[in-house]
């Protein structure tokens, strides 16, 4: 029973694991793309001035 | 675009696995000489077919790349081997779990083992070669390895059978005589993992996608 | 056809002609191999099994390790001196590259193994009674073949990544593994005196072989394109 | 004597996320002599190996008389930033294998290149120790040695001293009714008192520039 359980422990941890570390660079992505989408703002805004 | 936890594909594909959890410990009979622990194999061969079908999507997506270069084929590519990855990785340690109790071995160079482990590391170096950049050189030369690669899986598996065949043969996992209760449930495992199969590739090749959109970008404004 | 060849040729003439002159790479690798091999059965007889059995691992896992030594400058070279362009323009052909540098791996592991080989048949005493020679030496040649064709191929693709280095050794070795049982195999029924049985993987080397051989044909265009 | 067409049209290149080459259009045929201008990154290195038949094109289309460019399409030489020659070996083994590989490079052949570019008296020598200017002429022979239809120059100049600048131009010359051939360089004085067209690129595209006179 016991080898039973850690094997279907194993498989869900793994693809846990997984889905943890797309997650994280969704989000580390997301934090980037709002961080430049800032940085187009302030241009276009440089940008109006002159 | 909901994503993460609350998105109602993540929800049923939940659900699907809760019931395939069911299924297997509920519905499936216990095996008679190797008890509750068989039920172990009903994940064992369904992320093994999913390591396969993977190393399959890698080759066909490799192929598309050399051929169309499009970055769609390289990100299919390189999801569907992180996920064969982990999915081998799964069938790699959840053997053992079945071996130990049954055959009182942690490992046998039986020839699906052997293949298994030798498809981890193709996999590993597959993954090490595109090296996360996005230099245009490595997806090129990746997928060149992942057509190799596949072209190797058969070599492997014919010359480990072929020697454990002229040795005298230690265990065998044939002829365990499913029943056809354990077949239904076997074949629902292998559809669902099929399922979470496809669900991480969108997800990754999703922000895979970004990624590339954000490197576009930068590229873009700091140039 | 004809052409093709000639063109191989005098790449192939040229890589030995280098290699021979500066002969530091070549020296380097032959006192690894003799190192390998001497640490190797010297770590078995320290146990206590110095034995003949072992003698087809021993000897082709140093084969394989020198062989990563030997076939990682094949086109690293190249890259370095910045002639892999040049060269590309002058032969016209990609494939023209792949055959000629794995002509001259597979000479220069050969040439390595002859030396090595034999100390390690000193090293660990084998009975030469019963060894089939003519087996033995097939099986030495398949592999190094097997051995210098793949290498070949997957050091066109490392050598374009510098710094990636390691990548080589990482790359080959999963793909090698069905070469690695052939030529163990037949290396030890060589020994053994007893081919018949063992035919039958003298032809799966063949097929590797063949395998790695065509393959580049498809494959090098892409490999070598950027 | 038949001439060749070297046509673009619609050039692109893309590398990574980088459109190098937008849109590169222009048509040259032989005794062209053609000078490719534009700062750098403008994409000149990477006009030149797709030329090369060295690196594929992302799009639109490189013709040598209507047929598409590849590798081996036309004889092409080529003399990059790195001289490209094996240090091991002498001058003289360096240019006899390259002609070998080219079917053209009889041993009068290679002495009457060695001539031409001063280098006869060294060609025993190891290409190693020669000076970075000496190679480079090296370098110019190796690309004359396959008796090229297309000659490609990126930056030439730079690394040769005054004799070898010389040597050039001579090449430029002599080689004018046989060849294409185009010239990246930043300095465009080294072409005085020849006939040649220039081509800017900008932004990824070709811009015809002033001619020279000549």
């Amino acid at each position: 029973m016991t080898f039973f359980a850690a094997g279907y422990i194993i498989v869900w941890a793994l693809v846990l694991l997984y889905t943890v570390f797309i997650q994280q660079k969704q989000k580390k992505l997301e934090q980037e793309l709002s961080l430049l989408e800032e940085l187009v703002q302030s241009k276009a805004a440089a940008g109006q001035d002159r | 675009m909901k994503q993460g936890l609350k998105s109602p594909v993540f929800l049923g594909l939940t659900a699907i696995m809760l019931i395939n959890i069911c299924v297997i410990v509920f519905y499936a009979p216990v095996e008679r000489t190797m008890g509750i622990v068989q039920k172990v194999f009903y994940f064992h061969v369904a992320s093994a077919w999913v390591g396969l079908l993977a190393l399959t999507v890698v080759f066909a997506a490799s192929i598309l790349y050399l051929w169309k270069r499009t970055e769609r084929a390289n990100d299919l590519a390189l999801a569907s081997a992180e996920i064969g990855t982990v999915f081998i990785s799964c069938t790699l340690l959840t053997g053992p779990l079945w071996a130990y109790p049954i055959w009182n071995t942690w490992w046998t160079w039986d020839p699906r083992l052997t293949t298994t482990l030798v498809l981890w590391f193709m996999y590993v170096a597959y993954i090490a070669l595109q090296g996360g950049g996005a230099a245009e050189a490595r997806k090129r030369l990746a997928a060149v390895y992942g057509i190799i690669c596949f072209v190797n899986v058969p070599l492997v598996f014919f010359s480990t059978r072929w020697w454990r065949s002229i040795h005298p043969v230690v265990v065998t996992g044939e002829g365990m005589g499913l029943t056809s209760e354990m077949k239904a449930a076997m074949f629902l495992s292998v559809g669902v993992f099929s399922l979470l199969y496809l669900h991480l590739l969108r997800l990754r090749i999703k922000s895979l996608a970004l990624q590339q959109r954000v490197k576009g970008l930068k590229a873009e404004l700091f140039s | 056809m004809g052409r093709f060849w000639r063109k191989v040729f005098v790449i192939y003439w040229k890589d030995l002609r280098e290699e021979f002159r500066s002969a530091d790479h070549l020296l380097a690798t032959l006192v690894f191999g003799t190192m390998l091999v001497f640490v190797i059965s010297f770590a078995l007889e320290l146990v206590e099994i110095g034995s003949a059995q072992v003698f087809p691992a021993v000897l082709w896992v140093s084969v394989f390790f020198m062989a990563v030594l030997a076939l990682q400058r094949s086109f690293a070279k190249e890259q370095e001196d910045g002639t892999l362009d040049a060269l590309l323009l002058a032969s016209g052909d990609r494939s023209v590259l792949f055959y000629a540098k794995f002509l001259s791996s597979l000479t220069m592991l050969l040439l390595l193994e002859a030396i090595v080989v034999p100390l390690l048949w000193i090293f660990i005493e084998v009975e030469t009674a019963k060894v089939t020679f003519w087996f033995f030496l097939a099986a030495l040649l398949l592999g190094s073949w097997g051995l210098a064709a793949a290498g070949t191929l997957l050091n066109g693709i490392t050598a374009q990544l510098p710094g990636a280095r390691l990548l080589f050794p990482i790359l080959t070795f999963p793909i090698l593994i069905p070469l690695l049982i052939g030529a163990i195999l037949c290396t030890q029924r060589a020994l053994a005196g007893e081919v018949a049985p063992v035919l039958g993987w003298l032809y799966l080397l063949m097929i590797f072989d063949l395998v790695f051989t065509v393959l580049p044909l498809v494959l090098f265009d892409y490999v070598l394109e950027g | 004597m038949v001439k060749d067409v070297l046509e673009l049209r619609g050039l692109q290149k893309k590398i990574g996320l980088k459109q190098i080459l937008k849109d590169v259009s222009f048509q040259s045929s032989t005794g062209d002599l053609v000078a490719i201008t534009g700062v750098n990154g403008a994409g000149k290195t990477t006009l030149f190996r797709i030329l090369a038949g060295l690196m594929p094109k992302s799009g639109g289309q490189a013709l040598w008389n209507g047929e598409n460019l590849e590798l081996n399409h036309c004889r092409v030489g080529f003399i990059a930033h790195r001289p490209m020659l094996y240090g091991s070996l002498s001058v003289q083994e360096n240019l006899a294998f390259f002609g070998q590989l080219y079917e053209t490079g009889s041993p009068e052949r290679v002495q009457e290149l060695l001539e031409l570019v001063g280098l006869w008296l060294y060609r025993l020598e190891p290409a190693s120790v020669l000076s970075r200017g000496m190679q480079q002429r090296l370098a110019l022979a190796r690309a004359l040695v396959g008796n090229p239809s297309l000659i490609l120059y990126d930056e030439p100049f730079t690394s040769l001293d005054l004799g070898g600048r010389d040597i050039l131009r001579q090449v430029f010359a002599e080689y004018r009714p046989r060849t294409i051939q185009l010239v990246i360089s930043h300095e465009l004085e080294h072409f005085q008192d020849l006939a040649y067209k220039e081509i800017r690129l900008e932004e990824g595209r070709a811009v015809q520039g002033g001619n020279g006179r000549g």
